[in-house]
């Protein structure tokens, strides 16, 4: 058993935060991680990092943008935490040395951005995330943060209470990918969850193939409540084969799409007759698809996205990675034909649930970055500021995890913050398909920390110890089966026969899962063994997902659903909240804080 | 980590030094090739000719140099070259000091035959 | 520290493929190195048979250093030894130049365009020294 | 195809011949699973058969688990894999894998050349699977894992060494000073942005340094992925004087930039294309006028 003061779980760019603020409080902290941290998906981040840092700018403006982006399913204290702490926070990246692009005066340089009122954008060229999360492990590096790399977390210790709110979390199991070796991790202080984001419950994503929404699923099942898990963001320009993202500079610069029958679709179909190619993400991601629906797809797939009549010049002056992208991970030319693009999944605006600080409701436990749910970013996140959220609360969470006095929390958590019960009815009964199954993290008698995480260990070893000795399933199929219903039935289009088509089916995976085994026997890397046992996470994940959009009939930021076409401000400015319960969900709302300490957001209709 | 590299030798000197001495060599080198090929046939060459030649301070000075320069670049080439290879510890000093006896050796008995061919001294 | 582990025939079979201009400049350069300095050592210790030429043997230029060197230009063998070390010599030189250019950061992006370069002038000077070098008397 | 699944296949269905009567849970479960892998078997084959030779592509790929009988020795596995356009060595290690042998181990994370974790030995080369297109490569493609490195499985390499080399060079920012105010940057110049530019994209994925064979030689040497960190620090006008001493001390040792022999290939390899001998030789120079001062 390894022992610290603070264990992060996740090791891109919100977990490096928050261990070096725990660092920073004298804790001692460890990172256990699945890849070796500069493999994290932080990496793969283009676009920037927004923060109010010019004279003209104010925190109260990025919060303001902000609130309205997440079309008033954003928590007030919240925003305004996260706007007033990120100017510190880029300054700070900056001091660590991350090589911001610079104007002639030689200070830090800032772009508009989709969404914003005001150029504040910071970015390292085309590749901020790279940047930002080297950046920040140097740091570590630094520090001497120890780092457990290529450890799998598969569970955490949890005690055994009936009421969420009374457990503590006193560490987690991880196991060592290399050796196979299983080992509990004893947190004195408290684990931080900052696994990143969920895209491989879809089988279009920009997101990476490790991003299998382990800490959510992890979280969700030790007790803690999964926040909004509908809202998810899909981008519209992103390659069919790969889901490698086009970034919207193309259309910023002119590009055009088209349909198979060589439509200017946007304008001469209707989606957008101001804005055309440059209307916002969903409205973009829904057009796409409707063509590709109705059999004007290419190749019944994808649209064409085309930049040829922009010039050579212009293209390799400002858009030369794309062409780097589309003839690496494509195989076209940029320059000699269209690029082939469709709607994939990017982000995932819903979560873990936490406070301002980063607890949740079972003490001793953190979530930060796209895993956790401060919400920040409600019904549709803005570009740019998915980054600033992970120093942000990274942060604070690391500074909490340490024992920093912090401002006692806004934000309610934990199901007794439940206002209203809620009421989807699924098709089919949703969660554990056997409850008592050993899912639930905290089971057995044990409250005693040592003891807790002793009892967590062996039920991990059995697990893995079945999952190798058995015969049965391969998980892939499972896992193509998630991935194939998701993107059918809860992609950008969400009616309510998908929906419960997609729970059919989660619960038909689910059942198949209970097959599964590992065909490779071998105890060295064996990433088999790890991927099936995060098919299990992307279950669980993807059902709070799908549950979450039946529940919501309403029309709000990412999501979309056929049968209710407008926002209903009346009804439904309030989270959608799913508690595991032991293995049978159950679905209540709490409302949206729309009144922050300096300010109260009025909603609007978001127009831009 | 950073103690395994607490080496004092910085090969900076010596690379400098490698440079430095491959410019003089390649229009010394050239100079001799074709001197002693092309204006004089190597089959023409005789003791009287040599002791022509090597009787202007210019030349044997830069006979001399020749020979120096090019001992210690190859000699240092063929250290690093080997210590490239990998070799450390004492094999590493016996053969710094194997190949720095060489060298001298070389220059020494170099330095005597010039001498012996010209009527400078 | 670890070691590269062994995957004997395999691993050799892909190096070889693997090598690029830089590599075999690498190869080149160090071989022809090598036998400069091999040269050099045999060069003076063929010419100490001038130490102790009486001056009248050197008139009628039966001294041992005459006879020595057109001695050895007499065998044809040499006359080739001779044309292979001017190959050395000159590609050692080329390269070495690609080298300092190298070091001093210029033309780093033409790097191997060099490399074939230096090897195709060396062929050509070679090929036209070769009269001059087998030409000449052989006695 | 590999022979590997067949066996496996054949050895399971004995099993079940010598205990056909209990029906249990598990018993149940393997029969489905049998009737499936054999539907998908017969699918395969029909599959395959209608795939002329334009529409597949075969993948040698390297084989070795140190705990599996019949992996201990090193071995290649032929995988028929089906084309498509803009398909790269990692979607077609993906198929075989997710196809016809679970156990093929490789790492792979982002898919998009930006996480450095799945430079392999592509035909001779070292490459990023997920940033090479098969369709530039002869057929068959031959997959092993990176040169010089120790294998732990599969086209699995142990990177501790790299990552120890990384950290050997003090691989972070650390300026002589910083501004007191928390909201004050410092300030960098463009050109000085654009000298550190290339050197900063290094994703940490280790080819550079499996091609050099220099580093393969020397277990010391720094390696081109280490030094051009270096570099990266060095030459950033942030950090100031001091340390930009203490960043060249450490990069001249005897097994610093000294090793470096200019073979280039780290360069022709590097999925970045960070021009690495460049910064490698300029680092020499800055050096050797740095030790000039004290003559
Ligand atoms: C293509 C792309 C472009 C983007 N562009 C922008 C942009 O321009 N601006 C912006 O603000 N945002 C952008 N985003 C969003 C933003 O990059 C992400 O939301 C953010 O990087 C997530 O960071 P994270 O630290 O939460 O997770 P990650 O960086 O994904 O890190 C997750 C970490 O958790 C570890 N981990 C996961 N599961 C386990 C487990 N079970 N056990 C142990 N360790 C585990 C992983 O090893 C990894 O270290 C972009 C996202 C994508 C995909
Ligand atoms: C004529 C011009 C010459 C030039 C321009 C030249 C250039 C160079 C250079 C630049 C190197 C360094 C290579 C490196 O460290 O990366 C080198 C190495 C070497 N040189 Fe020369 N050189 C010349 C002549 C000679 C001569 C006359 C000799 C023989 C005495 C010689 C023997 C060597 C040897 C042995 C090496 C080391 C090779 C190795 O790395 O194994 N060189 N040369
Ligand atoms: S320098 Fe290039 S090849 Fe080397 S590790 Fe970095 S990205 Fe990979
Ligand atoms: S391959 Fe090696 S020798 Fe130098 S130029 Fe690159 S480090
Ligand atoms: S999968 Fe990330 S670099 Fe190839």
């Amino acid at each position: 058993m390894y022992e610290h003061d603070v264990i992060v779980v996740g090791a891109g760019g919100a977990g490096l935060r928050a261990a070096i603020a725990a660092d920073e409080e004298g804790a001692d902290v460890a990172l256990v991680t699945k890849l070796h941290p500069v493999r994290s998906h932080t990496g793969a981040a283009e676009g920037g990092i927004n923060a109010a840092l010019q004279e003209g700018d104010s925190w109260d403006l990025h919060a303001y943008d902000t609130m309205k982006g997440s079309d008033y399913l954003g928590d007030a204290p919240a925003i305004d935490t996260f706007a007033k702490d990120a100017p510190e926070e880029v300054i700070q990246l900056e001091h660590w040395g991350m090589p911001f692009s610079r104007e002639d005066d030689g200070r830090v340089s800032q772009r508009p951005f989709g969404g914003l009122s005001y150029p504040r954008t910071t970015y390292a060229g085309a590749e901020t995330g790279h940047h930002l999360l080297h950046t920040m492990y140097e740091q570590a590096v630094k520090r001497g943060i120890e780092v457990y790399d290529e450890w799998y977390v598969t569970q955490l210790a949890v005690t055994d209470h009936d009421d969420p709110e009374d457990r503590v979390c006193h560490g987690c199991v991880a196991y060592d990918i290399k050796s196979g070796e299983i080992q509990g991790f004893r947190a004195n202080n408290g684990v931080i969850l900052a696994t990143g984001g969920l895209g491989q419950a879809f089988d279009h994503t920009t997101n990476a193939v490790a991003n299998t929404g382990d800490g959510c699923a992890m979280a969700y099942r030790a007790g803690v409540p999964m926040e909004d898990m509908e809202m998810i963001q899909f981008h519209p320009t992103t390659l069919p084969s790969t889901g490698v993202l086009i970034s919207e500079g193309v259309r910023g610069e002119g590009g055009i799409l088209y349909n198979d029958d060589e439509e200017r679709f946007m304008f001469e179909h209707g989606y957008a007759n101001n804005e055309g190619e440059l209307a916002s993400r969903d409205v973009v991601a829904r057009a796409e698809l409707t063509e590709v629906n109705e059999g004007r797809g290419v190749e019944d797939e994808y649209v064409d996205l085309d930049m040829r009549h922009l010039g050579e010049e212009r293209i390799l002056d400002r858009l030369e990675n794309i062409l780097h992208l589309a003839e690496d991970f494509e195989g076209v030319d940029g320059l000699e034909e269209p690029m082939p693009v469709k709607p994939g999944q990017h982000y995932a605006m819903g979560g873990v649930e936490t406070d301002e600080n980063g607890e949740t409701c079972i003490d001793g436990l953190y979530a930060a970055g796209e895993t956790a749910c401060v919400s920040l970013h409600g019904a549709n996140r803005l570009g740019g500021n998915a980054l600033p959220e992970l120093l942000v609360f990274g942060a604070r969470a690391g500074h909490h995890a340490a024992g920093k006095d912090m401002k006692t929390a806004e934000i309610q958590t934990g199901p007794s913050a439940k206002s209203e019960p809620g009421d989807v009815e699924p098709p089919v009964e949703p969660g554990a398909i056997d409850a008592s199954s050993g899912d639930v993290a905290a089971d057995g008698a044990a409250v005693e920390p040592k003891a807790v995480l002793e009892s967590t260990v062996e039920q991990e070893r059995q697990r893995v110890e079945t999952l190798i000795e058995s015969d049965g399933i391969n998980h892939a199929e499972v896992r193509a089966d998630v991935q194939e219903t998701m993107t059918d039935n809860v992609n950008v289009f969400r009616t309510e026969e998908g929906l419960e088509k997609a729970l059919r089916d989660l619960r038909a995976a689910r059942k198949e899962y209970e097959n599964v085994a590992v065909e490779d026997p071998s105890r060295t890397y064996n990433t088999d063994l790890i991927h099936t046992i995060e098919t299990r996470n992307i279950l669980d994940v993807a059902e709070a997902i799908t549950l979450g959009a039946l529940a919501r009939e309403e029309f709000r930021g990412a999501h979309w659903r056929a049968e209710h076409q407008e926002r209903k401000d009346e009804e439904w400015i309030k989270h959608t909240m799913l508690a595991w319960n032991e293995g049978q969900p159950e679905l209540y709302y709490k409302p949206v804080i729309l009144e922050g300490d300096e300010e109260t957001y009025e909603p609007k209709v978001r127009s831009y | 980590m950073a103690q395994h590299y607490s080496s004092f030798d910085r090969g900076g000197r010596r690379w400098l030094f490698q440079r430095l001495t491959a410019v003089f060599l390649i229009g010394v080198l050239a100079f001799h090739f074709m001197l002693l090929h092309f204006v004089n046939h190597a089959a023409d060459i005789t003791f009287l000719g040599t002791q022509a030649r090597m009787s202007q301070v210019s030349y044997f000075a830069t006979m001399w140099l020749f020979l120096v320069t090019a001992t210690f670049h190859g000699v240092n080439g063929v250290y690093n070259a080997l210590v490239n290879q990998g070799l450390t510890g004492s094999q590493k000093n016996a053969v710094k000091y194997m190949l720095g006896i060489a060298g001298l050796l070389l220059v020494v008995q170099g330095t005597r035959v010039s001498l012996a061919m010209t009527t400078l001294v | 520290m670890s070691q590269s582990y062994n995957r004997g025939t395999v691993e050799d079979f892909g190096r070889w493929r693997e090598f690029t201009a830089g590599m075999w400049a690498w190869i080149f350069h160090k071989f022809t190195g090598w036998v400069l300095v091999g040269y050099l050592f045999t060069h003076i210790a063929v010419l100490s048979t001038s130490v102790g030429v009486d001056p009248a043997s050197a008139q009628a230029g039966t001294d041992l250093y005459t006879s020595t060197l057109s001695g050895l230009e007499s065998l044809l063998i040499v006359r080739f030894l001779e044309v292979g070390l001017l190959a050395v010599a000159v590609f050692h030189i080329l390269n070495g130049i690609r080298l300092l250019m190298v070091d001093l950061g210029v033309g780093l992006e033409s790097q191997d365009k060099s490399f074939y370069a230096s090897l195709v002038l060396t062929g050509a000077i070679v090929v036209a020294s070769v009269p001059t070098f087998l030409g000449g008397k052989l006695l | 195809m590999s022979t590997q699944i067949e066996q496996q296949e054949t050895e399971t269905e004995a099993d079940e011949e010598t205990e056909p009567e209990v029906e249990s849970p598990g018993d149940r479960r393997r029969a489905q699973r049998d009737e499936r892998q054999a539907q998908e078997q017969a699918q395969r084959e029909v599959e395959e058969e209608t795939l002329d030779d334009e529409d597949t592509i075969t993948l040698k790929v390297f084989r070795y688990d140190p705990e599996v009988e019949g992996k201990q020795e090193p071995r290649f596995d032929d995988f028929r894999v089906p084309f498509h356009k803009g398909m790269t060595i990692l979607d077609a290690l993906i198929y075989a894998r997710d196809h016809y042998d679970s156990s093929l181990t490789f790492r792979h994370s982002c898919r998009q050349a930006v996480c450095g974790s799945d430079a392999l030995f592509v035909n001779g080369r070292q490459r990023l699977g997920c940033k090479t297109q098969i369709s530039e490569l002869e057929d068959p493609v031959r997959i092993e894992p990176l040169p010089h490195q120790e294998v732990v499985k599969d086209l699995v390499v142990d990177m501790e060494h790299f990552y120890d080399q990384m950290e050997a060079v003090e691989p972070y920012f650390d300026a002589d000073e910083t501004p007191d105010d928390k909201l004050e940057e410092q300030r960098q110049t463009r050109e000085n942005r654009e000298k550190v530019k290339m050197s900063t994209r290094c994703i940490w994925c280790g080819a550079c340094m499996s091609s050099c064979n220099i580093a393969a030689g020397d277990n010391e040497y720094l390696g081109p992925a280490a030094i051009n960190k270096a570099y990266r620090f060095a030459m950033d006008e942030r950090e100031g004087e001091n340390r930009k001493q203490e960043r060249l001390r450490i990069i001249e040792q005897e097994h610093g930039v000294w090793r470096c022999q200019t073979q280039f290939s780290c360069t022709e390899v590097c999925p970045k294309d960070i021009p690495l001998t460049e910064h490698i030789q300029e680092l020499k120079r800055e050096a050797v006028k740095n030790n000039l001062k004290f003559w």
